[in-house]
């Protein structure tokens, strides 16, 4: 196939993972994991889908699932950052709660017809040779996604707000001296999360996998989507591109079926978390290496994670 | 300018302030001293609202302002330098300066801190990564962050701790300057000679309660006086025969932990002996200790116990006991009751029912009048009986005993008798060492006194060739013997 | 938030925390229902009716029980050791292919017994050597076991897909519906009648009595739970922290893998993609909902089966999605975290 | 004739592999089992749909059998091959009752006792009017196969489906067999299983995307159409034809060429109307189409329902090929070449029922995996 409709086809397929693993960078920037993006995408995927063939409008069906993901995510905050129990415990219980939440109460709208988002081509920048395939030929979502890298990083490194989200991530206690609230803060970012996450579940059943089903065919991607950003290592220029690498892995896994029949395509999709672990050793060892050139190389795609990530804050 | 009236604070059981008053003028730069937990920084955090208080008020101009949280004390033009700094290692020096305020201009924020930098004679790069700046520069940049943030009473809690003389001087300078501009100073200081040089007043906390407060000239004695508790008379030293056969043996050891870290640290114990380490905290007795324990390996530098080289990693072995000075943070498990301690503390037992151990804990809260009961967990126990618990877990067989702190919270006569068990304890061939803030107890105790000054020995004596006002200067770092380590090592070993 | 009062009340035992606990969760999910225009009453009879009330559904209840009782155990294992191993799951499918390893092999030449029994064997190791590396990760490579465990669970999951696609499939035949299906002298025999393999229901107790043993009664038990409470005390009291925890881990892994070996012995009798059923997941949110306590355990692993088993009932008999059972479950869990945390404010831990 | 004696009151199990409302293969069978509830007076269906390993973690055939027996089911069917083992052992646990397994084939191979039966439709011929239509309509001439698992039976209809695309490129449109191309793109399974097999959106989507323009559906779901309808909307010339059940076109029409279909009810009316009249004995069905009225839900087994993206020159073109199968057209007629280029048929030959039940590889100029 031609290189455009190949990208044309990576950077639709990624734009829900953009968004969800964009969303918990914010989230894990703040220093709260929130373990529940599985749950929170399937939950998010049912309210998009049946809102929006309930009310017919495409609209209402994102604003729900987005609201959705901003009630999970309350719960997480609520009870890891406020009641100060596990983080990962919360995050792993709602996970499990809102899929199969999603499965119990989407079921009686399970595999019917429902609206589609419809591709919006670019008037003019469509027409390109070869840009406007790979990026101007797509619907709403996916240029939202486009949207979305360059839009985290100008608020976590070039506003006010984002040094204070870092702030809370980084030292709480550092925070809480400057007079900002980190457990509000940090609320906030979940929050944040957590819409996105929802969003991206309307991504999937409203526009690249539409329709509801048991399954869907979102499963799993959560669980990619926090792989990736420790895979990003907590940037979103690095998570982002993580999320179109998977992309890539997939199609390619498709593409080369027949070339290595040994190997089942759907390997690839497991490809990100090998790939996060020996991120993660990397930095571990870039840190207590003496070797300096070594631990800079390593920093070019790997950066260590917020000193306060997961650890609850209180007032003394 | 700032008024703070009886101000009173309790941890959980823990009593830190009770009714502390005192005020801070505009122009002037008000000391604070005390011994180790007196109360200092917590009554500073107060006073910025980053603890919450338990009882008091605190006057502005006069009149009573409510100030619950640190953007309140912003409001009021109060900036803290905090003990242990709270910045944020992994943003970038810029980013720390910007933190926290209210507009967001990197360009004017960049200029502004070269501006300051240059006038108090600091150096930045703003884009550099505060991890990778000293302890001394991340202060430098706090400080410049809280004058561009328009504070007016500046809190500042033992600056000097581990930073260099020229960093020191830097600070004092700034310091002067900032008081010539009207502001006004808290200085919170374990060295006199800073108080001296700097305060025009000074109160003193001891036991979360003011003990005294002075204007300068200070009276030294008077000061150390109020300090720490009573000055005792010349007590005799227990006499105990120095073998000559070394338990310890630390030759120019190296590390850079803690507050200060250990500077080339040389010296031999031998059996017999009963060494004191005196120095205020984060000197470098606490680090001293765990090397010696072997839980911290040095980085450059050889220790040998009992003449064998220490394997790095855990120093587990059953002839060192080691008892930190926070007992529920390192030497306890809380949530474990004294008889599961004990089990584990003692040998055998691979099968374990209701009864196991239970009749090694009886003996041992009798032996040790423990207040509680095997099934007590250890949270449980008052601070006293924690540390009480501490020492009936030492095995028999044990020739080194490193301590910190150990009558911490104690009362008097269990003290005393404490350290009967200690010395009963300490076989012939063993040795004793023990940190501790109470100067009494090291004249009482200990043979020899090792003072620690910014994690370099400063003083290392027989305690019978020393008098308290020796020691008790040198831990305000004037020492007048600072002589090399090893030929202080061989002081150690004279006959008294 | 009268519950919060009620909780200030000194008497406020244990018992009365579970059964706010329960209200919470089964209330709210009652409620939810009950605006779905759904009736609780229903639903609860028809979960009691496809799990408890009959003796052939409990067999059936058992079969799920097992597994996840055996999980829970190892995850006692960790969690003690103050370890969060969420890579459980990946421990059950190691251990499934562990024990298929032997399994499938027509002529080995051994006994049928001493080939399950050696399958059950390599199962707990392969459990446990998946587990172990986990720790390892965690010890020298600073991957915290959450995400490393995390991970290898999907590295598993991708292991079992290519050896089914791949070394172990059928005969001219490439399905994800698994390998072909073992000997029938090969499959853990159950008694006419029966439905479960007594053998399992028995290495099950076993199982929870060695856990009980180990972390109750031994030394060993002992320095894992102070690993897991303080490791800088720890190492005072001779113990090697992160040794410790390798162990822990290991034993846990094992006995996850055990659960993987008894899937395929007696329940699928060959290996397909989802042979771990999610057990391993579950029984996190078990050992969540226990509070990390051994006692309650096998009641709540009986609890979670017989939502499991009896939630078949619902599409057959009311129509309704299966999935409810883990909303229960799910909610459950939730609300004790809840009622955990709204405690601990009440005694000013926060 | 069974259908005139009113039997007592009759319950009989369907386990359905998939959901009972997937638009495809399940639904195809739920439908014919409430029809036998009016044709077969007193028939009563149990149902439990999602009946796989994945949607139902821990549970077993057996087990639901047990289940269904327990709530008086006297006949169970088992609608996927899947389900092979697990009917088998229950048949062995249950000798008292009846079961039908459908696509599978032991009562030829006498794997099992003789309250095991199984039925299927003949689908080659189906695939061959899908493959057909595909080919008439084709632009580029590249057709995609999404198939699911690789066994005999997805083999057979794999190839069959090449046999009417060739046979409408070369014997109707008179162009050359090598312009022809016609790939299959195996996904592990009969439907989606995020993360077990691959996902049939993303196989679809790139086979439109490297110009294959007709995509026929292997498997029980209707993703292939879905993309279809994407593309369509996005202004791409593609088509899909969806697969197993009647409707499937509903899903998007405006993509879909027309739909090769099961109808389970004749097999369903002989097989249970037997049992309830305890004629029961075992055999092994392959039901084929009324050639008569091809979409006759009373007497067709199989069937075709043409789509409204198909043209009116395909429409002639099928109406013809399908007269000619009726009048006894095999494709399965040497000469025929495996894959791998050794022979299947001499020329002249035509193949048994048996070597296309068995078909061991995909034919020669379909790319793809055979095994
Ligand atoms: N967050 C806390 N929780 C519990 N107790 C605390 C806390 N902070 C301080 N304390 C206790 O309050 C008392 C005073 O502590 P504080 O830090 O003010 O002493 P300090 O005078 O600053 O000592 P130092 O000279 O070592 O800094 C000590 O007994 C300490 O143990
Ligand atoms: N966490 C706790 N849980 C239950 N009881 C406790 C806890 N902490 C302390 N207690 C009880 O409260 C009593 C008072 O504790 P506290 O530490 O104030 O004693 P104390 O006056 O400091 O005695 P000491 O002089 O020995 O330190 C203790 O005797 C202990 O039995
Ligand atoms: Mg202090
Ligand atoms: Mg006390």
């Amino acid at each position: 196939m031609d290189p455009a409709t190949f990208l044309a086809a990576l950077v639709a397929m990624a734009a829900p993972l953009v968004l969800a693993a964009l969303g918990e960078t914010l989230t894990e920037k703040a220093g709260v994991v929130n373990l529940s993006l599985d749950g929170t995408i399937l939950l998010g995927a049912m309210t998009g889908f049946v809102v929006a063939s309930v009310t017919q409008s495409l609209l209402l069906g994102f604003l729900a699932a987005g609201l959705t993901g901003c009630l999970v995510a309350a719960l997480v905050a609520v009870i890891g950052v406020w009641l100060g129990q596990s983080q990962v415990a919360v995050g792993f219980a709602l996970t499990f709660l809102c899929r199969d939440l999603a499965y119990f109460l989407g079921n009686p709208y399970a595999r019917q017809q429902g609206p589609q988002l419809a591709t919006l081509p670019v008037p003019l920048l469509a027409d390109l040779p070869f840009f406007g395939t790979v990026f101007f030929t797509h619907s709403f979502i996916v240029y939202l996604s486009f949207l979305a890298t360059p839009c985290c990083i100008y608020f976590l490194y070039h506003t006010r707000h984002g040094l204070t989200l870092r702030a809370a991530g980084e030292n709480p206690e550092g925070c809480w001296a400057r007079g900002i609230d980190p457990n509000t803060v940090r609320f906030l970012a979940t929050l944040a999360g957590g819409a996105m996450a929802g969003l991206a579940g309307a991504a999937f059943s409203l526009a690249v996998k539409p329709g509801w089903g048991h399954p869907q065919g979102c499963e799993g991607i959560g669980w990619i989507a926090l792989a990736l950003v420790i895979f990003g290592s907590w940037h979103p220029l690095r998570v982002a591109a993580g999320a179109y690498f998977f992309g890539l892995l997939q199609l390619l896994g498709i593409a080369f079926q027949d070339s290595f029949p040994g190997i089942p395509g759907q390997i690839f999709q497991v490809a990100p978390f090998p790939l996060m672990i020996f991120t993660l050793i990397l930095i571990h060892l870039s840190r207590n290496t003496k070797n300096r050139y070594f631990a800079g190389f390593v920093r070019l795609f790997g950066s260590p994670p917020p000193r306060g990530l997961g650890r609850p804050y209180r007032r003394p | 300018m700032i008024e703070l009236a009886n101000i009173s604070k309790n941890f959980g059981k823990v009593q830190a302030l009770q009714g502390v008053s005192l005020s801070a003028e505009a122009g002037s730069i008000h000391g604070i001293v005390g011994e180790n937990g007196a109360g200092k920084s917590t009554l500073m955090k107060i006073l910025t609202g980053f603890t919450s208080r338990s009882g008091g008020e605190i006057l502005c101009r006069g009149k009573k302002i409510s100030l619950d949280r640190p953007s309140d004390a912003m409001r009021f033009g109060i900036g803290m330098l905090y003990q242990e700094p709270l910045d944020f290692p992994q943003l970038s020096v810029l980013e720390n300066f910007m933190a926290g305020e209210a507009a967001f201009a990197p360009g004017q924020a960049r200029a502004d801190l070269a501006r300051l930098a240059a006038a108090f004679g600091f150096v930045f790069h703003p884009d550099n990564r505060v991890e990778t700046l000293t302890v001394g520069e991340r202060q430098q940049l706090e400080l410049l962050r809280l004058i561009h943030g328009g504070a007016r009473l500046l809190i500042l809690d033992e600056p000097t701790t581990g930073i260099s003389e020229r960093q020191q001087e830097q600070l004092f300078a700034a310091l002067r300057r900032l008081k010539a501009d009207g502001a006004a100073i808290l200085l919170v200081s374990h060295k006199l000679e800073e108080i001296d040089s700097l305060c025009d007043t000074v109160t003193v906390l001891r036991h979360g309660r003011v003990a005294a407060a002075m204007r300068c000239p200070f009276d030294r004695q008077a000061l150390l006086q109020a300090m720490f508790d009573s000055l005792p008379e010349r007590l005799s030293p227990p006499q105990t025969a120095t073998g000559k056969e070394p338990v310890v043996e630390f030759d120019r050891v190296v590390v850079t932990v803690g507050r200060a870290g250990l500077h080339e640290a040389t010296i031999t114990v031998r059996t017999g002996e009963v060494v004191g380490l005196a120095g205020m905290d984060g000197s470098g007795q606490a680090v001293f200790l765990k090397i010696a324990g072997g839980f911290l390996p040095p980085e450059s530098g050889q220790i040998r116990r009992f003449g064998r080289t220490l394997p790095n990693g855990c120093g587990c072995s059953r002839d060192v006991a080691f008892l930190p000075a926070d007992r529920l943070a390192e030497g306890l498990l809380p949530g474990m009751t004294l008889r599961e301690h004990h089990i584990l503390a003692a040998r055998g037992h691979i099968f374990l029912s209701a009864a196991t151990g239970l009749a090694g804990s009886r003996r041992a809260i009798d032996d040790f009048n423990i207040k509680g009961h095997p099934e007590t967990t250890a949270e449980e126990l008052s601070g006293g009986n924690q540390q009480r618990l501490l020492l009936s877990l030492i095995p028999d067989e044990v020739r080194l005993i490193l301590m910190e702190n150990p009558t911490r919270g104690l009362d008097v006569q269990s003290a005393d008798w404490t350290w009967q068990q200690l010395h009963r304890r300490k076989a012939e061939d063993g040795a004793i060492i023990f940190a501790s803030p109470d100067l009494e107890e090291i004249m009482a105790q200990a043979t020899r006194v090792v003072v620690f000054y910014d994690g370099r020995i400063i003083l290392d004596t027989p305690t019978a060739a020393t008098d308290y006002h020796e020691i008790s200067r040198a831990i305000t770092g004037e020492a007048g013997t600072t002589g090399p380590s090893d030929e202080v090592g061989r002081s150690g070993l004279l006959p008294d | 938030m009268r519950y919060v009062q009620f909780m200030k009340h000194p008497l406020f035992s244990r018992f009365a925390r579970i059964s706010v606990i329960a209200g919470l969760a089964l209330g709210g999910v009652g409620l939810l229902l009950f605006t779905l225009g759904i009736s609780p009453v229903d639903i609860g009879v028809t979960l009691a009716r496809g799990s408890i009330l009959s003796l052939q559904k409990f067999g059936h209840v058992l079969t799920i029980w097992i597994p996840l009782l055996l999980c829970s155990c190892g995850l006692l294992f960790t969690f003690r050791a103050g370890l969060w191993n969420i890579g459980i799951e990946g421990q059950v499918v190691f251990g499934a292919i562990a024990a298929t390893l032997l399994l499938r092999e027509e002529n080995l030449g051994l006994p049928a017994a001493a080939t399950l029994i050696l399958a059950h064997i390599l199962s707990f190791i392969g459990g446990g050597l998946w587990a172990a590396f986990a720790g390892f990760l965690k010890n020298r490579g600073g991957v915290n076991e959450i995400f490393g465990g995390l991970g290898l669970n999907f590295v598993a999951q991708g292991l079992i897909l290519w050896l089914i696609l791949g070394p172990w499939k059928r005969a001219g035949v490439a399905s994800m519906s698994g390998t072909e299906m073992f000997a029938r002298e090969l499959w853990l025999s159950t008694p006419p009648g029966w439905r479960l393999a007594p053998a399992a229901l028995v290495i099950a107790c076993i199982a929870f009595a060695a856990t009980a043993v180990l972390l109750g009664a031994t030394r060993f038990g002992l320095q894992i739970r102070a690993t897991g409470i303080n490791p800088t005390a720890a190492r005072l009291f001779g113990i090697h922290p992160g040794r410790t925890g390798l162990l822990a881990m290991a034993i846990g892994g094992g006995l996850a893998g055990l659960a993987g070996g008894l899937q395929v012995s007696c329940v699928y009798h060959r290996l397909l993609p989802s042979i771990s059923s999610g057990y391993g997941y579950l029984a996190l949110l078990v050992v969540m909902l226990a509070h990390y306590r051994l006692r309650p355990v096998p009641a709540i692993c009986l609890f979670f089966a017989c939502l499991a088993a009896g939630s078949i009932q619902l599409p057959i008999v009311l129509k309704l999605d299966s999935s409810l059972a883990g909303v229960i479950q799910g909610a459950c869990v939730v609300s004790a975290l809840l009622v955990h945390g709204l405690q601990k404010r009440q005694r000013g831990e926060l | 004739n069974p259908l005139n004696t009113v039997a007592a009151d009759y319950p009989f199990g369907l386990l359905m592999v998939g959901p009972a409302n997937d638009h495809g293969w399940s639904q195809a069978h739920f439908e014919a089992g409430q029809a036998m509830e009016k044709i077969l007076p007193g028939a009563k269906m149990l149902y439990i749909d999602k009946v796989n390993p994945a949607d139902r973690p821990g549970i077993t055939i057996p087990m639901l059998v047990d289940d269904l027996v327990g709530k008086g089911a006297k006949l169970i069917i088992g609608n996927s091959d899947d389900m092979k083992d697990g009917i088998r052992e229950a048949a062995a646990m249950h000798p008292e009752v009846q079961f039908i397994h459908i696509s599978g084939d032991d009562a030829l191979t006498g794997k099992s006792g003789a309250n095991l039966s199984n039925l299927m439709g003949r689908m080659e011929y189906g695939k061959m009017m899908a493959g057909f239509t595909a080919a008439m309509t084709s632009t580029t001439g590249k057709i995609g196969y999404l198939g699911p698992l690789i066994n005999a039976e997805t083999r057979r209809l794999a190839a069959a489906a090449y046999l009417g695309a060739r046979h409408a490129w070369v014997n109707v449109l008179k162009k050359p067999a090598a312009e022809l191309q016609f790939k299959v793109n195996w996904i592990g399974f009969w439907f989606n299983i995020p993360g077990v097999t691959s996902d049939p959106s993303l196989v679809t989507g790139s086979l439109f995307d490297s110009d294959y323009d007709v995509v026929i559906s292997g498997i029980d779901t209707t993703e292939a159409l879905v993309v279809a309808g994407q593309k369509k909307k996005a202004g791409k010339e593609v088509w899909a034809i969806p697969y197993d059940y009647q409707g499937a076109c509903a899903v998007a029409p405006e993509a879909c060429l027309g739909v090769p279909y099961f109808n389970w009810i004749p097999g369903y009316t002989k097989m249970i109307g037997e049992a309830m009249n305890n004629k029961w004995q075992q055999q092994f069905l392959w039901l084929g189409p009324d050639w008569q009225a091809i979409n006759n839900p009373d007497t067709t087994s199989i069937g075709f329902m043409p789509g409204n993206a198909m043209g009116d020159p395909q429409k002639k073109a099928l109406a013809d090929f399908q007269q000619a199968l009726a009048k006894g057209l095999n494709l399965f007629s040497g000469p025929l070449n495996f894959q791998d280029g050794s022979t299947f048929l001499k020329a002249g030959e035509t193949a048994t029922d048996a070597q296309v039940w068995n078909l061991p590889q995909l034919l020669e100029g379909i790319e793809g995996a055979s095994k």
